[in-house]
């Protein structure tokens, strides 16, 4: 191959995209509200685009498993970083670009002016995010979860007061240790195997001595624990209500989507290395993470019922939905695998609503309250924002109630959203995984997440009553489209998913199959060539 | 611990001589700064490390590379300036934050008598 | 299709309804309406077909990888069951049309109530177990919804919480018995399970799914002792309770154990749990419906008992009394709903529901209170109503329990009917005796159409009692062959079957009914008894309340013992699991015992003992002495970059040594904002024991962590390598990347790609910090003027900073300083250009031109810097990743991936060949951003001094310059 | 005796001397007691490395060790003045 | 000429130090290596308020570097048998202070670095009141021979370096 | 050597655990520098140690055996940098949760007891 087909260039984009917007942002004057929020809306498109048009590309064949592999610096995998566009990484890509997409719109009004560079640090977390969905090194990895770190940092503490500084010390501080972790098991990992490489690790794995083969387990574990204390598995997890609580909607919404990183790196990881063909190690972890994930559920539902305002429910909501897909990646079934990814779909999207949705609830509320509320934000900004209240749109109430049944139904998982077809298919799957006799912990599981499901019901119940009906406390908020919009689209989607769910689970199963075959992974991976430089030189395989 | 490349005996005696002679003064210069019992005599310690202690090892690093590389190499000099450059000006500083801070101290604790400078 | 349409239909007209105008009542209804007749004439269109004994199917394609189709089935059972709903919706949306208020916003309420009409007939017509619980919740939705519709008042909030609660959670319940179910017959297709009910009777999970399915339809028919919700639904308007409440969404309940009969019937298991939990609802229903004094109260309790009765019939599970189970609910829908009406125009004419003050309303209100008293007669059992027939079926069942000599069964049934008799009475006195006074409302006969559904109820009534064979006994007989099949048994539906066992039952309830009102009105004083009595105790609403106050007040105790919202615990869980998990899953390492013992280097020794020594020393000193610690933490740094040095990584040892200056002149920057801590002024409260205890805890910690890694590091030290991706960058450094330095050529050339997302994060921190910082509200304690600065003594505190480096105490250290400038400049170029063969590279350069500036910072301060140069960091930060961009993009134009690196070889004259390699532009990028990161930082850090500074002698010029800042950063 | 063995043990000696003086400022700068001791100290630890590194150089016969004593000889004084201005004004940049 | 070279010195010591660095001759580094030395101090003008230093007798400041060094090596041998030997209570440190003619910054720099150089001898600052330099001594037997020592062996030369008049231009 | 690098480790790992569990955030930044240290000693000890061995080649054709593993290095300058981005975030973070809340305590409040 001496040149590189230009389709192949558009795995890159979805990193690349975010960053020359960002890097064009930072040094366009402050007061340009109008100019950046066009440009990261540019960029959200694009990337929204080249996402769809990556998941068709996985999906249509036109790479040989569905799998295309971009060899960065051209330098082949182990040696070089090999980005790895599969049906499941375009998927995440799909459903970052579009909860983005929907978050930015939402910002447009006034949360991208509280405070100083929003749109490049958006962009620069878009960056982050999409680049750990694709690559397929594991250095690399920690490098974009940096990315997506800082970046979440800084927009955590976007428009700081003391609240947002207090969530922020503790979100930096356990997310800084967890970094190290990182480091120390990825270090690890390279010391027992000679590559960075997960594909390359997967192909190793089997072949390691028994010295090795330990030291490779334990930098996983420590690798994987860094990677659930972003994921927020029980016990590492206390950070995130706190953060959800006190972030502003539009990042609360994104932090829906890094925690999701967290257990898209264990699943990458673990299938490709643990998974069919390791050998002796061949399953190694896979009970701890359902029995974690199980841990997990537990106190999220817990969590959920002694929450009594929005931010910390959502937050133990998403701790919800960290420890039931913990748990179902720990049962490591194709079948199984599919509800998860499925679930993970509904539950993020829906989240991702509901964090922004909280904000335009907690418009509602005796016009007093309301208006300390717009003042003190407006007393922290510096830019002079124009008037944050708008015109109101008729039937906001209803919208925003309609709205918050239908998130609150998919969270909790009742008919007849994608939630309730994401646990019956899991529970269907678990079961049918088991077809002579049922072990115990999936009936552990099953109950707990019908119990979890029974402790979202009661939280948001409760909490969508003393939203809608609590008397007197109604008066209709004032809204604006760009905020209504991003939401009603998000539940829309959350519809459509119910509705598709057929073709989802379709493309789900072919996804999960395809993840479970680590070994025709690998190959892909390795096997990819580099472009020939020049006529004659010397390539580098081993 | 090889590395060490075989020079004539006119060049190995001089530098070992160097080397030793210039580990022993940045010795020699830490133990004043340990030894000493108040600040402004300890200050005096490090100034022979680095002038001396350093040159020496400088001149050894030239005087050996030259002879074991056979071409000169005085990029050593380029160290010596610096640290002629920067020591005064670290010393003066440190002395004259010493000088004014245990002239506020004793300012705060007898307040009415301004404590001179010697 | 037209099934489909039949479902579709008012889920339509819901959104059709929701989308009209608040003050569309007349729309709103004739779509109600029109919705219903329309359902209707598709079920008589389906009519033929059913009574020809076929079962109707629809299947539509969902997720038929999870056996999960929409299918809709319709047989005799379904049908009966659809026009039901439909007929009664029809009646109550007619109804509804008057007794709502003109304010009140019906298009939420009918958009609801068609709603619920579809979730009702999808539950009816599923024909899938998992499509039926899907609609099994969403008329629990609706009845939530509909529950709160006057969702101002606390008692409808209240109401639909408890409603939904138990009925969602019974929901659930019926999901898990669903799964089970689909699990032991491989399929969820309601055609299978019902064919297959010996193998699930058999089966070991038989009981695990019973239970959970009788939980779910137990809680939805408010069946004891999950019955307390249904009295406090009555806060719904009232079309809603006669609809939801009596004649429909409570049967579904009954109506899943009838269709579930063929599949889990049979068993005493069932009857056990069926008919236990029925008996004990249909005593305590009635009895407690005698002591109600609200009207819907009554009627709720009335409606439970009656729903005891027919799960009782379920429960003894013989055909005959299945036959009487349907026969029952559709006798109770007709009269209850009625009543229910009745009541609604009771308390619309009359402004309240209050047996205590209601009397004589048959004065007023004739014709209601005729209606009223038939259909309540029905609710008692009187013959010639239809609720006579079915009562009289079901006494006759119980005689059947338990064989010829048990008869506790055929007593609670009598007491049953007497309660029923006596209640009865108790909701009719209304319209007797002298008129009431000082009502809310002056009653008057309610209009036409609003008494015309009660009529055509009562109307009902009288004929299914009087002709049940013509009228009612082919519906009856189309649901009863659906539900037994073959099982179906022989009966007969007649007034009149002789004088027999169940007749002298029937007269027994009826006189000792009207007993014992009389004796309780006489003698208990009835009307005004504050609670019920005997059983007051039992209260499941209050229980209720106490659960879910108690689930949040555990919920919160728990999430305090296993959760945490402080940092520290959660660090320290952190160590916790690095130290636990990994031994617990991999074990003990295979080669421990063979690890040997390795070399040892005094010197090296040595300078860790110095490493060790200061960061220990460090960590002691880091609470009260911080410039100690910073000065100790840097030791440690020193002796790192050494080793680094020593070890044969001199990029890293430069790298360390800048970062190390770097990072301690940006700790001192924030330290002047950190007000000291006093070691005297420690208020800390906790006793000693627990001090020490954490203490303590926290030393095994870092023990323990310190072990474990070091433990790792040596048993990684003396295991030689395995076959590494390493020696391929040895090997290809210099031929593929053009430079001898490895691990630069890995920096921008192997793995640039890291080192992109590395000065991304760069930049990210430096937005972030910039950001941050024009916020910034120093701490009261240190936003003044630091006191070194206000003393006197010091000639420089007479002096702003420029003056000081100008003719001050830095006039001879800022001569140096200045002069090293430039030469620290054509280092970072040195540094810069050698980075490809030998150490150093854009990030060490980067570092050195950033410490040149700000020295220039330290010397003469921020105002004399920046008037006389102008840096603009955020330039450098973008340009250098757009240039790491762009020198990455180049490669696109050569047909190769992102960030191949290209060399252009150029031959100046006199120069020679010069090699250019893209990385060394890419390296530029790399420097690029460093320079604007950490003057970026560095100097917005450095500006916060002057907002605290008005030095005295400070001069107008330099205020202005102080003011404008932010526009040059 | 070669001069290569002579040269090693010289070196290795004024290594020792360095790492001891490395240890003596250690001491100096744990025990203090003032805090412009420990900026003393730290100065005179970061000259110590310097010549360390020079030495090390001269061991092993590699000019790779330069650049590090040339830095340090450059920069190293940045924090020791960072630290002693703090303590003298309380800021570090005015 | 002065506009683009302002100290020929500085840029033909830069150049010095980068050939030093590479260590090489290639003509490619000299003219890299002259670019940098024009370009460095063209660029950090603006933070060079004193400009830079004329040295008008070249020949005095050797002379004086020398004996600086021969005085270094001296002191330093004092320094050390001081701290090897005497107890540190026998020490006689005390400030001193010695009133100053030199004015030229430069001057004042490069006495700075002698006196620094000289192990023994540490200075403190300039008062400002009546230009009097403030020294700590670590050993000190008579202020007064101090005093003459410093200014006859160190000012006087550097005032001759620094200070002396050149004809037709004034310092900066 | 590897005995005196991997005790060096463990104590400098040990003393920043110490510090990350302490409850102010000045003693937070210093144990987070502290463990830094040890974790980039530990990514640059999985190369194992090698003395005077830099990853430099002169020239194309050597023995990979004779170097050091530059893989570890890289990463090592990588973590440096991230690790100093942090840590200068954290700083300002610090100080400004202690301008806002009077408290230097890690939770940004002190605790109640
Ligand atoms: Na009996
Ligand atoms: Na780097």
């Amino acid at each position: 191959m001496t040149s590189l087909p230009w389709l192949n260039h558009l795995i890159i984009v979805p990193v690349l995209l975010p960053l020359v917007v960002g890097a064009l942002m930072i040094p366009i004057n402050q007061a340009r509200h109008g100019l950046k929020f066009a440009l990261g809306l540019s960029s959200g498109v694009l990337l929204w685009a080249v996402a769809v048009a990556l998941l068709v590309l996985a999906d249509s064949g036109h790479w040989p498993g569905g799998i295309g592999v971009y060899l960065a610096a051209n330098w082949a995998a182990p040696f070089g970083i090999a980005l790895v566009a599969d049906r499941l990484s375009a998927l995440m890509l799909v459903l970052a670009a579009t909860i983005a997409l929907a978050v930015l719109v939402f910002s447009a009004r006034r949360w991208d002016r509280v405070g100083v560079g929003f749109h490049p640090l958006f962009q620069f977390l878009l960056m982050g995010l999409n680049g750990a969905f694709l690559t397929n090194d594991l250095f690399n990895l920690f490098v974009f979860f940096e990315v997506m770190l800082a970046a979440s940092y800084g927009l955590v503490l976007h428009g700081y007061n003391l609240r947002r500084i207090q969530a922020g010390m503790q979100y930096i501080a356990v997310n800084l240790v967890a970094s190290l972790l990182f480091l120390i098991g990825v270090s690890l990992i390279y010391a027992a195997s000679g590559t960075l490489n997960i594909a390359d690790l997967g192909a190793r794995v089997a072949l390691l001595g028994a010295q090795d083969a330990w030291l490779l387990q334990i930098g996983a574990t420590v690798l994987a624990l860094a990677f659930l204390t972003k994921g927020a598995m029980w016990p590492l997890g206390f950070w995130l209500p706190t953060t959800y609580a006190s972030a502003s909607a539009p990042v609360g919404a994104m932090l829906v989507l890094m925690t999701k990183v967290g257990v898209y790196a264990v699943l990458r990881v673990w299938l490709a290395v643990f998974g069919e063909g390791a050998g002796a190690a061949e399953g190694f972890g896979f009970t701890a993470l359902t029995l974690g994930g199980m841990a997990t559920l537990l106190f999220g539902a817990i969590g959920m019922l002694a929450s009594q305002d929005g931010g910390r429910m959502a937050g133990y909501g998403a701790i919800v939905s960290s420890g039931t897909l913990l748990a179902v990646v720990g049962q490591a079934g194709g079948a199984v695998l599919a509800s998860g990814l499925y679930y993970l779909l509904g539950s993020t999207l829906a989240m991702a609503a509901f964090m922004l949705l909280i904000e335009l609830t907690e418009r509602i509320r005796p016009p007093g309250a309301a208006l300390i509320a717009i003042t003190m934000e407006a007393f922290a900004i510096e830019d002079k924002p124009e008037d944050p209240v708008g015109v109101g749109i008729p039937g906001t109430l209803a919208f925003l109630g309609l709205s918050f049944a239908a998130c609150a139904l998919v969270i909790a998982g009742m008919p007849p959203l994608s939630g309730f077809v994401a646990k019956f298919s899991l529970f269907h799957a678990l079961l049918a995984a088991a077809p002579e006799a049922v072990p115990a912990t999936t009936w552990m599981l099953i109950g707990l997440m019908i119990l979890a499901g029974l402790a979202a019901i009661i939280a948001l119940m409760r909490l969508g009553v003393r939203t809608f009906w609590a008397a007197g406390a109604v008066t209709p908020p004032r809204l604006q489209f760009s905020e209504a919009a991003p939401v009603g689209a998000l539940v829309l989607l959350c519809v459509l998913l119910t509705v598709q769910a057929g073709t989802v689970f379709d493309y789900l199963g072919r996804t999960t199959a395809g993840l479970l075959r680590s070994g025709d992974y690998a190959a892909r991976v390795l096997g990819e060539p580099p472009v020939l430089r020049a006529p004659g030189a010397e390539e580098g395989a081993r | 611990m090889s590395g060490a490349e075989s020079l004539p005996w006119w060049a190995a005696i001089p530098v070992a001589l160097l080397l030793v002679l210039g580990g022993l003064i940045t010795l020699v210069g830490t133990i004043g700064l340990a030894r000493l019992q108040s600040f402004y005599q300890r200050i005096h310690g490090p100034a022979i490390t680095i002038a001396l202690g350093a040159g020496c090892i400088l001149v050894a690093s030239m005087l050996y590379f030259t002879v074991a590389q056979s071409r000169l190499v005085i990029h050593e000099l380029l160290i010596s300036v610096f640290v002629l450059m920067t020591a005064p000006v670290v010393s003066m500083l440190i002395m004259r934050a010493a000088v004014y801070r245990d002239l506020r101290a004793a300012r705060d604790m007898d307040p009415g008598n301004d404590a001179g400078n010697s | 299709m037209l099934l489909a349409s039949l479902v579709l239909l008012p889920f339509l007209g819901s959104v059709l309804a929701a989308l009209m105008p608040q003050d569309a009542r007349n729309r709103e209804s004739w779509l109600a309406i029109g919705v219903a007749v329309g359902g209707l004439a598709i079920a008589a269109a389906l009519f033929p077909q059913v009574a020809a004994g076929e079962v109707v199917r629809a299947e539509f394609a969902w997720l038929p990888a999870k056996g999960l189709d929409f299918v809709l089935r319709v047989d005799g059972l379904a049908w009966v069951f659809t026009v039901l709903v439909l007929a009664i919706g029809l009646l109550v949306v007619l109804y509804a049309r008057y007794y709502m208020s003109p304010e009140d916003p019906v298009p939420r309420f009918f958009a609801f109530l068609l709603a619920f009409m579809g979730s009702m007939l999808g539950v009816v017509l599923s024909g899938n177990l998992v499509q039926l619980v899907v609609f099994w919740e969403l008329t629990s939705l609706t009845s939530f919804l509909l529950i709160g519709y006057w969702h101002h008042r606390a008692d409808a909030r209240r109401g639909a919480r408890m409603a939904f609660t138990v009925t969602a959670t019974g929901g659930l319940c019926l999901m898990a018995g669903v799964l089970v179910l689909g699990h032991i017959v491989g399929s969820y297709d309601l055609d299978v399970v019902l064919a297959a009910g010996d193998l699930i009777r058999g089966h070991e999970l038989y009981l695990p799914a019973l239970v959970l399915i009788a939980l779910g339809a137990l809680t939805k028919s408010a069946q004891f002792p999950f019955h307390f919700w249904l009295p406090h639904a009555m806060a719904a308007p009232t079309p809603v309770s006669s609809y939801l409440h009596s004649a429909t969404m409570v049967k579904a309940g009954v109506f899943l154990l009838v269709r579930l009969w063929p599949a889990l019937a049979g068993t005493p298991e069932w009857t056990w749990i069926i008919g236990g939990a029925g008996v004990c609802t249909l005593l305590i229903g009635a009895f407690v419906a005698i002591f109600q004094h609200d009207l819907k109260g009554l009627l709720a309790y009335s409606t439970i008992s009656h729903l005891g009765l027919i799960t009782v019939l379920i429960g003894i599970g013989t055909p005959l009394a299945i036959v009487a189970a349907i026969f029952h609910i559709l006798n109770h829908a007709t009269f209850k709903a009625s009543l229910f009406m009745a009541a609604g125009i009771i308390d619309h004419e009359t402004g309240t529901r209050d047996l205590r003050v209601l009397r004589g309303l048959r004065h007023k209100l004739p014709i209601t209170a005729t209606l009223a008293i038939v259909a309540s007669a029905a609710m008692a059992g009187v013959p010639l109503l239809n609720g006579f027939l079915s009562k009289e079926m079901f006494f006759a069942e119980t005689l059947q329990v338990g064989g010829d000599l048990n008869w506790w069964m055929s007593y609670a049934a009598v007491a049953m009917g007497m309660f029923s008799v006596a209640y009865s009475l108790r909701f009719i006195s209304v319209f007797f005796g002298a008129p009431a006074q000082g009502l809310p409302r002056d009653p008057h006969e309610p209009p036409r159409w609003m008494r015309f559904p009660v009529e055509l109820l009562v109307l009902a009534c009288l004929v299914v009692g009087v002709a049940p064979g013509v009228s009612i006994e082919p519906l009856l007989h189309l649901a009863v062959v659906a539900t037994l099949g073959e099982a179906a048994p022989v009966y007969d539906l007649a007034v009149w079957h002789g004088l027999n066992l169940p007749l002298l039952m029937s007269v027994c309830a009826l006189v000792g009914g009207v007993a014992l009102y009389v004796v309780l009105r006489r003698h208990f004083d009835l009307a005004q008894r504050e609670r019920v009595p005997l059983i007051h105790r039992l209260n499941g609403a209050q229980a209720y309340e106490t659960t879910m106050l108690q689930l949040t007040r555990g919920a919160e105790w728990l999430l305090r013992r296993v959760g945490t919202r402080r940092l520290q615990p959660q660090l320290m869980l952190m160590m916790v699991a690095l130290l636990l998990v990994p031994p617990l899953l991999a074990g003990v390492p295979p080669a421990w015992t063979a690890i040997p013992l390795q070399g040892f280097d005094p010197l090296f020794a040595g300078m860790w003992l110095i490493g060790a020594g200061c960061a220990l020393a460090g960590a002691w000193m880091a609470k009260y002495h911080r410039l100690a610690a910073l000065a100790l933490v840097g030791g440690t740094g020193i002796v790192t970059a050494a080793t680094f040095l020593w070890l044969s990584a001199p990029d890293l040892a430069l790298t360390q040594l800048m970062v190390e200056t770097v990072t301690t002149v940006l700790i001192l920057l924030g330290l002047r904002w950190l007000p000291p801590r006093i070691e005297s002024i420690t208020g800390s409260t906790q006793p000693a024991w627990r001090v020490w205890t954490r203490r303590g805890r926290d030393l095994a910690l870092a023990v323990g962590g310190g072990l474990a890694l070091a433990a790792l590091t040596y048993a990684v030290l003396v295991h030689p390598a395995s076959d590494t991706i390493a020696d391929f960058f040895l090997l290809n450094a210099l031929s593929g990347g053009g430079g001898s330095n490895v691990v630069n050529v890995l920096l921008v050339d192997f793995r640039n790609f890291d080192t992109l997302g590395e000065i991304t994060v760069l930049a990210i921190v430096a937005l972030t910090v910039y950001a941050l910082l024009r916020r910034f509200r120093p701490a009261p304690e240190s936003a003044g003027i630091p006191p070194q600065q206000r003393f006197e003594g010091d000639p420089a505190s007479r002096q702003n900073p420029a003056e000081q480096a100008d003719r001050g105490y830095l006039l001879v250290p800022g001569i140096y300083l200045r002069l090293l400038l430039p030469f620290m400049g054509v280092i970072a170029v040195y540094f810069f250009m050698r980075g490809h063969n030998l150490p150093g590279g854009g990030f060490v350069a980067g570092l050195i031109f950033a410490v040149a500036i700000l020295v220039q910072y330290m010397l003469a301060g921020t105002v004399w810097v920046e008037s006389h140069l102008s840096l603009r960091p955020h330039r450098w930060l973008g340009f250098g990743l757009l240039l790491a961009c762009v020198t990455g993009l180049g490669a696109w134009w050569f047909e190769h991936p992102f960030l191949t690196t290209h060399t252009a070889h150029v031959h100046w004259p006199l120069v020679g060949e010069l090699h250019l390699p893209s990385a060394f532009v890419f390296d530029l990028g790399v420097f690029a951003v460093v320079v604007g990161t950490t003057m970026l930082m560095l100097v917005a850090l450095a500006h916060q001094s002057l907002r605290a500074h008005r030095h005295p002698g400070e001069d107008a010029p330099a205020d202005g310059q102080g003011g404008a800042e932010g526009r040059r950063l | 005796m070669t001069t290569a063995t002579l040269l090693s043990a010289a070196s290795f000696f004024a290594l020792a001397c360095v790492v001891l003086a490395m240890l003596l400022c250690t001491l100096r700068l744990m025990v203090g007691p003032s805090a412009q001791d420990r900026v003393l100290a730290l100065d005179t630890l970061w000259m110590c490395v310097m010549v360390l590194a020079l030495l090390l150089g001269i061991r092993h016969g590699s000019q790779i060790y330069f650049e590090a004593a040339l830095i340090i000889a450059l920069l190293g004084f940045v924090s020791t003045i960072a630290l002693a201005k703090f303590l003298m004004r309380g800021e570090v940049i005015e | 000429m002065r506009r683009w070279l302002p100290s020929p010195l500085l840029s033909a010591s830069l150049l010095l130090m980068w050939l030093m660095l590479n260590q090489t001759l290639e003509p490619a580094h000299w003219l890299l290596g002259g670019v940098l030395g024009v370009l460095a101090p063209l660029l950090s003008r603006p933070l060079q308020p004193h400009g830079h230093a004329r040295i008008r007798r070249p020949l005095a400041l050797f002379r004086l570097l020398w004996m600086a060094a021969v005085e270094i090596v001296r002191s330093c041998f004092n320094v050390t048998q001081i701290i090897l030997l005497r107890r540190s209570a026998d020490v006689n440190s005390q400030f001193i202070r010695v009133p100053l003619e030199l004015k030229s910054p430069h001057g004042l720099a490069l006495l700075s670095c002698l006196i620094n150089s000289t192990p023994g001898t540490v200075w403190v600052e300039i008062l400002p009141e009546r230009h009097e330099l403030l020294l700590h001594v670590f050993d000190l037997h008579d202020e007064a021979w101090w005093v003459h020592t410093i200014k006859t062996r160190y000012e006087q030369p550097i005032i001759e370096v620094f200070e002396t008049p050149e004809p037709g231009g004034s310092r900066t | 050597m590897e005995l005196v690098l991997a005790i060096s480790v463990g104590v400098v790992f040990g003393a920043g655990v110490w510090l990350i569990l302490r409850p102010r955030t000045f003693q937070l930044i210093t144990g987070l520098l502290l463990m830094s240290y040890a974790v980039n000693l530990f990514i640059f000890a999985m190369g194992r140690l090698w003395v005077d061995k830099p990853p430099i080649t002169p020239t194309p054709a050597i023995d990979p055996a004779q170097f050091a593993d530059p893989l570890p290095q890289g990463l090592v300058l990588t973590a440096i940098v991230i690790g100093f981005a942090t840590t200068a975030l954290y700083l300002v973070i610090m100080i400004g949760a202690r301008g806002l809340s009077g408290s230097d305590h890690v939770d940004g409040e002190e605790p109640r007891e």
